[in-house]
């Protein structure tokens, strides 16, 4: 298993020969995802997991290692199908840096997710920041320039507090290993416990989206393109979505019941998804700028996404999962149409853009399938997740359920701005003008071959449902699953 | 109305720092029991106390000066920098890769005039320049047993290119660092590789170390370190070249 | 008063003055000072969490060195610290590339300027 | 005396670092930075990490200094 | 293959082969119909049959078992499939000759998908079945009703907004009843709450809260009154008699299927002769009928006009149910059925009109009935029949209804009903006198009557509607099987006989047919020999004769339609402002506009995103510390 270590060395190797490449470096991009993606796949299937793998022959928590876990691995093979997505779905990016940097933010990516040591998360998150932050820029006019500079001051403030974090954590530990953390966290002092959560959580709340946290994002989405796009939903924030299972759930959880080991925090933490998902489904609801709508909605599903995660019972977090992989195609779908209608009608105003349904209908049902999922209606992928999420916060206390009613009023605020968009597309066009670019086939042929997962699996939700019950009965009993895997017969 | 505004920003940064402080402050004086934020954990339970033993590998034994030992650089630090945890090193390089790239694709292209140096600046470069592309070699190769290492060895490098083009002396061109940077790093991560093809692993220290405190020790972590000062000072001299660069713009706008 | 309890209070203060810096600073280059601040800050008190009163250095020069490993100060922070500096160096450039971009596509260095207006000025 | 001088090397740091936020000038609050830097330099030399002085003294100090003022040549230029 | 299955794929399948073929419309419409006669047929072989039923388990656990989505064939559900499949299918023919290519909609497949949620509300026997369908349902007739239109976009978005509360509360009703029973079935989601109204009266109280505020919304009772008025009036026109009639019975049918028997079986306090929920629920019914009789009144838009009426009848149902008794509950569904035979009637023949003429408002009509005889004649029978006039079906229902309200003694709701009633006549006239009667307008002078395939349908709903009037049994027959579906004792119903609640008051409605034809014979005679009329222009009306131009007169301004009840008008008009539910709904939204504008520009400048961060922090640490 030490050869999942290419999953890393092959793109960060592409991304030195990027350097040289000049027209190959979209193919050789291409193949490079194709191979990480059907190595992952290969690796998901296998029935080595779960595993640890020691870098450089020194074993945890001494050497840096990598865990897979049917959880994690199920994650890369998300992120990199994101990842060769995005890459179809170019549009004129020519030079080399942004390949490279391209080939660099998939390494981070995996990386994110396999590493089983906090500071090699540390840079693998740092990785990620720099890539996006370069790949956002790439367009380097007024908006991208201004969104990626505040970006990047705000993730790096972020990431200072996690630094000092994981200072804490060493100093007071003496390790660095996430499964040596998850098991000695009971020593630790409450208050001190609480610090360090405190200040890891800054550091890892920014790339998840959260409400206080995420004014980068309306900025970021609307500045890049659309591949960036794709990127930044497909692979960062699914990502973020493992970040949270792994950090939260894993490392600072009471051993085998999946909660954080703070009820309080994990309150605050409620608290800031509730907030998460009111204002940015508020937000979302008068703007006119298509692609800012889309990054007002993924920060929406990341708080409902989190709000499932700490519920932590089975039936919540079944939920999450569900709606991780639910978001995860359905706004696929609408970022690749979005580009494309973008680069059709010249604007980025959703009311600008009528007749596109008419004259692509298939993009245009893709379009509406992908906004239902997201809205959680019956028959579409997002609305098992949303199902299981609330039946789960029934559970809850009373807090929970005004968490609840926040999630049905907003779904209200959603259902309405996403069909009002959705209709305008099968307005009449009023000028008689031609759309200024054409749509690319291969793009609506991404975007309904998605739309058809997401209705397969609306109406069958047994397709997905072992990959899911895996990835809960990992969560549950997280700690000393994960800490079994590393340091077997430890618990 | 303006200062109004910054004042309520001061007001509102030393009220958030207050809370962080008093948090910290109560947090460094808890009472409860367990491990505080003011203590150590027992020095046995570190990971540290194991690198410094240099006996990861097998917990029982020991080495001597002069002797063989897991890993034979003299230096812990750059034992733990450029061995135990070698894979972040190298992702550390990547940092530096991407952000030096992400700077020269951001920064305006434009040609800009560097103003003639004075006689004694102009004459006396040479010297300078060499004198520290000593020291950071120096640095580089003595780096597993004296402080140092190929970051720092790197940055003296491209101080001394720095000062080169300060001079306005031609030293090397932009397209030869690139392809020093390029080749640089696709070696480190070829040996990497080699590790796996060799030893089974990434990123493993193949070579047969020397004995510990001589020069020809450390396996290949003088190698490494090598390639990372060259690859660091091509990359930071870019950096330079690129502030008084000209050249096409592509514009995606 | 020990020597890591002076430099564990001069960097928390150090990242407090960052952190105040980066919140009421307004032009960008001071933005990325207050970052840096920080930085140094982090990279001390990292340091400091690893040293012990009267802690030698973490490298071996003789034999005898060898028999008192237990009185060397804590070499991991340091390794973090490497690692973190190249990572503030790296932060450091790219943003302030971003920032000649900035300042050439808005024409000010005031992170309060509108991005979304389209381009007036300069370009 | 260490002592002594440890707690003076702090009472430079904090006040070159409040120097550094609160002087109008872009240029002064650069070198001033690079006088924090060096002098934080010194205190790791105090604190037996002699790798990371050497390291924070070319890198921190001399280098991220030299680009800032590069970049603040380019940004002044035009003023 | 299951026949239940059949009902719910065929048109599923029907609506994915339409939308490939979307280009050949009147292919695609002829299909529709061959699919609502399918249904019709299958539904109608389906009576009796009540132990059909189909199931599929899903892969998803909840409650530690797999989740079963199931459909039963229950007399009630049939009931309402059975009358909504018909009304579609006389619809579906009007829809073939409506939609040409000046009024394409484009809509049938979307149409068919509703129809498929349809059938699916009427049968699931879960209520996860239930919800789905529920849910495809709004979002499929937001659709329909937006139907590419600018305009009609932002009816629809009125109407999709208060439909989605909708689906939030009964989602949130639906999870916590499956909570309380540990399934989702419906029939013991009902005994479960029966049980829990004997132990915690205010928590039942809330749960069937949840579900009645969903079912008022579908419905549009009082709270909710204002969105048919939007909604129908910007809907395609062929699809406006669906929207009114089908659509509005699913509220019905939820309160019979699941709020009657808990409130029947249920031990609760009493106000009068009947319970406390159910007497709010009558008065619910009854302000919504005077409210929406009024409002109905004062409309110019004969669309929005008949969306009131549609709400005032749907507030005759619900007092109906509300009786808690065999004869209200009869009464209720027979209303239903006659609700929607005549408003089918009605609508249909409305939207001739708009086809010939291309005009809503009623006061740029008049004199149709010289040209769209036909039409006149179907709209005249169907407000004989919604006015409640014997000898047509409509008197029955309503007859029922004020029966039981009597013999419960619920004056007030008495009052109210017979109030409306008599409002009714007012806005039916006002229709009749505005767009059939009076003056042709000039540039109307050559249309002709409506096409064949649009006549049939109408002449069918006429004769229907009489022939109910005069055989009430085609209705009252499958009643009983309904009601003793929901466990009620009921004795057979004749033909022809309908029994009613109070003493001595059980009528022979052939008998009263006969009357009244020889009433009608009578007056016939007296017009054959009264008096010659004459025939003069519309403006020598008003100006004697004389047409001087400097006047600058044009017929259109002396329409007698224009302001046809205003000194009506200014006596509500007051009572009108203090009650605007739709004023209050809308600076709701625009609420939610301006936080929205506000939030994303805090997003744009995004000045703030350090501070923003700080905060976020020190909500943590004191959250952490609390």
């Amino acid at each position: 298993m030490n050869s999942v270590l290419f999953l890393i060395v092959i793109p960060l190797l592409g991304a030195f020969l990027a350097l040289f490449g000049k027209k190959a470096n979209r193919i050789v991009a291409i193949l490079i995802t194709a191979f990480t993606e059907i190595f992952s796949i290969m690796i998901y299937l296998s029935d080595k997991l779960p595993v640890s793998v020691a870098i450089g022959g020194w074993q945890a928590p001494y050497g840096i290692n990598f865990v897979l876990t049917p959880l994690s691995v199920g994650f890369i093979v998300l992120i990199n199908l994101a990842a060769i997505i995005s890459l179809f779905i170019i549009r004129g990016e020519k030079e080399y840096q942004f390949y490279s940097t391209y080939l660099v933010l998939l390494a981070a990516a995996n990386g994110i997710v396999l590493t089983g040591d906090i500071f090699n998360f540390y840079i693998f998150s740092e990785l990620t920041t720099f890539a996006i932050t370069a790949l956002i820029a790439y367009p380097r006019n007024r908006r991208s320039t201004g969104a990626a500079i505040k970006y990047l001051i705000l993730a790096s403030t972020a990431s200072s507090f996690l630094l000092i974090g994981i200072g804490v954590v060493y100093k007071t530990l003496g390790t660095l290993n996430i499964a040596d953390i998850a098991s000695k966290i009971d020593l630790l002092n409450p208050l001190t416990l609480e610090l360090i959560i405190v200040l890891i959580l800054t550091g890892i709340f920014v790339e998840l989206e959260l409400f206080p946290f995420n004014m980068w994002v309306p900025k970021a989405y609307f500045a890049g393109t659309a591949s960036v796009n794709v990127m930044l939903h497909g692979m960062l924030g699914t990502a973020g979505a493992y970040i949270i299972a792994r950090i939260l759930l894993t490392m600072f959880a009471v051993n085998g019941s999946g909660m954080l080991v703070n009820a309080n925090i994990a309150n605050a933490i409620i608290v800031i998804a509730m907030l998460t998902i009111f204002v940015s489904e508020i937000a979302a609801f008068n703007e006119k700028k298509l692609k800012k709508v889309l990054a007002f909605s993924s920060m929406g599903q990341m708080g409902l996404i989190i709000f499932g995660f700490m519920i932590g019972n089975e039936q919540a977090l079944t939920g999450a999962f569900y709606m991780v992989v639910a978001n995860f195609l359905a706004k696929i779908i609408l970022f690749v149409l979005t580009g494309e209608f973008i680069a059709m009608t010249g604007s980025d105003n959703w009311e600008d853009m009528k007749g596109i349904g008419r004259k692509h209908p298939v993009a245009g049902v893709s379009f509406v399938i992908g906004s239902l999922s997201l809205m959680g209606v019956p028959f579409f992928a997002g609305f098992w997740g949303k199902l299981a999420v609330i039946q789960g916060a029934m559970s809850g206390n009373s807090f929970m359920i005004t968490g609840i009613v926040i999630i049905l009023i907003t779904a209200v605020v959603e259902g309405v701005y996403f069909l009002k968009i959705s209709h305008t597309f099968f307005l009449k066009k009023e000028d008689e003008k031609e759309f200024n670019a054409k749509a690319r086939i291969h793009s609506i042929v991404i975007a309904a071959a998605l739309a058809v997962i997401v209705l397969a699996i609306g109406v069958h939700p047994g397709l997905i449902e072992n990959n899911v019950n895996r990835a809960t009965n990992e969560i549950l009993n997280s700690t000393s699953n994960y800490v079994d895997v590393v340091f077997p017969g430890r618990y | 109305m303006k200062n109004d505004k910054s004042l309520l920003l001061n007001i509102l940064a030393i009220a958030f720092l207050a809370v962080l402080a008093y948090f910290i402050y109560s947090v460094a004086t808890s009472n409860d029991i367990g491990i505080k934020v003011t203590d150590n954990n027992v020095v046995e339970n570190r990971v540290a106390y194991r690198y410094l033993n240099k006996n990861v590998l097998d917990e029982n034994s020991k080495y001597e000066w002069g002797g063989k030992a897991e890993d034979s650089a003299a230096n812990v630090v750059t034992s733990i920098v450029a061995d135990y945890r070698l894979f972040d090193t190298s992702l550390e390089v990547i940092v530096l890769f991407i952000t030096v790239m992400g700077f020269g694709l951001v920064i305006p292209k434009e040609n800009i005039k560097i103003k003639e140096s004075t006689e004694l600046l102009y004459h006396w470069t040479p010297l300078l320049m060499t004198y520290m592309l000593l020291v950071g070699g120096y640095m580089f190769i003595n780096g597993h047993i004296s402080p140092g290492g190929g970051f720092p060895a790197g940055a003296i490098m491209s101080t001394a290119i720095l000062v080169g083009v300060l001079a306005g002396k031609q030293t090397v061109s932009h397209t030869t660092l690139k392809k020093i940077e390029a080749i640089a790093g696709t070696l480190i991560f070829s040996i990497a590789t080699l590790g796996f093809f060799l030893k089974g692993s990434f990123f493993i220290n193949f070579l047969e170390g020397g004995n510990v405190g001589d020069l020809f020790s450390a396996g290949l972590i003088p190698i490494l370190y090598t390639l990372v000062a060259f690859k660091v000072a091509a990359e930071l001299s870019g950096i330079y070249f690129e502030f008084y660069e000209g050249g096409e713009e592509h514009d995606n706008v | 008063m020990t020597m890591s309890n002076i430099f564990l209070i001069s960097s928390t203060s150090l990242i407090f003055i960052g952190l105040f810096g980066v919140l009421t600073r307004k032009n960008i280059v001071k933005i990325l000072l207050s970052l840096n601040i920080i930085e140094t800050g982090i990279n001390l008190l990292l340091v400091a969490f690893g040293y012990k009163e009267g802690g030698k250095v973490p490298i071996l020069t003789s034999s005898d060195s060898i028999n008192h490993l237990g009185n060397m100060v804590d070499p991991v922070p340091q390794a973090l610290v490497l690692t973190s500096i190249v990572i503030g160096l790296g932060t450091t450039a790219f943003a302030l590339g971003l920032t000649i971009r900035y300042y050439k596509t808005h024409g000010t260095l005031n992170i309060e300027a509108n991005d979304e207006e389209e381009v007036t000025a300069h370009e | 005396m260490m002592l002594l001088l440890a707690t003076f090397l702090s009472f430079v740091m904090i006040a070159t670092a409040i120097w550094v936020i609160l002087t109008p000038s872009l240029l002064k609050a650069i070198i001033i930075f690079a006088i924090v830097s060096l002098v934080a330099s010194v205190s790791f030399i105090f604190m037996q990490a002699p790798d990371v002085a050497i390291t924070e003294a070319s890198i921190g100090a001399g280098i991220t200094t030299a680009i800032f003022i590069l970049s603040y040549k380019r940004v002044s230029e035009k003023n | 293959m299951n026949i239940m299955l059949m009902l719910l794929v065929v048109p599923l399948i029907t609506a994915f082969l339409t939308m490939a073929i979307l280009k050949h419309q009147k292919t695609v419409w002829t299909i529709f119909l061959a699919v609502s006669g399918y249904l019709s047929y299958a539904l109608f072989t389906m009576y009796g049959k009540w132990d059909l039923s189909w199931s599929i388990e899903l892969g998803f656990k909840m409650f530690g078992k797999n989740v079963v989505l199931s459909l039963i064939n229950s007399p009630l559900g049939w009931f309402f499939a059975f009358f909504a499949s018909l009304t579609t299918l006389l619809i579906a023919m009007f829809s073939i000759a409506y939609n040409d290519e000046k009024h394409d909609s484009k809509t049938a497949p979307i149409w068919l998908l509703l129809i498929f949620s349809n059938i699916g509300i009427f049968f699931a026997k879960d209520w996860l079945m239930f919800f789905i369908m529920w849910e495809a349902m709004s979002t499929t007739a937001y659709f329909i009703i937006a139907h590419g239109k600018e305009i009609s976009a932002k009816a629809a978005k009125f109407y999709l907004s208060i439909s989605l509360i909708g689906t939030s509360t009964l989602l949130l009703g639906i999870i916590l009843v499956s909570r309380l029973s540990q399934t989702f079935d419906i029939g013991v989601s009902i005994d479960s709450l029966v049980k829990l109204f004997s132990t915690n009266y205010s928590a039942a109280l809330l749960y069937i809260g949840l579900f009645i505020t969903t079912f008022l919304i579908k419905s549009a009772i009082f709270p909710f009154y204002m969105w048919p008025s939007k909604a129908y009036a910007e809907s395609p026109d062929d699809f406006t008699p669906f929207l009114s009639t089908v659509m509005s019975k699913y509220g019905v049918y939820g309160l019979i299927l699941f709020i009657l028997p808990i409130l029947a079986k249920s031990d609760l306090p009493m106000f009068g002769k009947i319970s406390q929920p159910a007497y709010m629920l009558a008065v619910l019914g009854a302000i919504t009928s005077v409210l929406a009789t009024i409002l109905a009144i004062f409309q110019t838009d004969m669309k929005k006009l008949f969306a009131y009426s549609s709400v005032a009848n749907v507030g005759y149902i619900v007092m109906g149910l509300a009786t808690m008794s065999v004869v209200g509950i009869q009464g209720a569904l027979f209303h239903s059925v006659n609700h929607m035979i005549f408003k089918t009637a009605i609508f249909l023949s409305l939207a001739a009109v708009i086809y010939r003429t291309g005009e809503r408002d009623m006061h740029k009509l008049g004199g149709l009935v010289y040209k769209m005889p036909l039409t006149f004649l179907v709209y005249l029978l169907a407000i004989i029949s919604a006015a409640g006039i014997p000898p047509l079906s409509g008197f029955t229902s309503k007859w029922l209804i004020v029966q039981a309200l009597m013999a419960q003694k619920m004056l007030f709701v008495v009052v109210a009903m017979i109030f409306a009633s008599t409002g009714a006549f007012m806005y039916l006239l006002r229709c009749l006198a505005s767009v059939f009667l009076g003056q042709l307008p000039d540039k109307y002078k050559d249309i002709k009557e409506a096409p064949l395939l649009m006549a049939i349908p109408m002449t069918i709903l006429m004769l229907l509607t009489l022939a109910i009037g005069v055989i009430p049994g085609i209705i009252t027959k499958p009643i009983d099987a309904v009601l003793t579906g929901m466990g009620y004792n009921v004795e057979p119903s004749s033909w022809t006989t309908v029994h009613t609640a109070l003493a001595k008051s059980d009528l022979n409605l052939t008998y009263l047919f006969y009357v009244f034809m020889v009433a009608c014979v009578i007056s016939l005679i007296m017009y054959l020999i009264s008096g010659k009329q004459e025939k003069i222009d519309q403006i020598d009306n008003y100006t004697a004769g004389e047409n001087p131009l400097e006047w600058d007169t044009t017929p259109d301004r002396f329409n007698f339609a224009y302001g046809f009840y205003q000194p009506f008008k200014q006596m509500f008009n007051p009572m009108l402002d203090l009650i605007s539910f739709e004023r209050w709904m809308s600076s709701f939204g625009r609420i939610v506009e301006r936080a929205s504008s506000a939030l994303s520009l805090l997003y744009t400048r995004s000045e703030g995103a350090i501070l923003m961060l700080y905060i976020g922090i020190a909500i943590l640490i004191i959250g952490g510390m609390m």
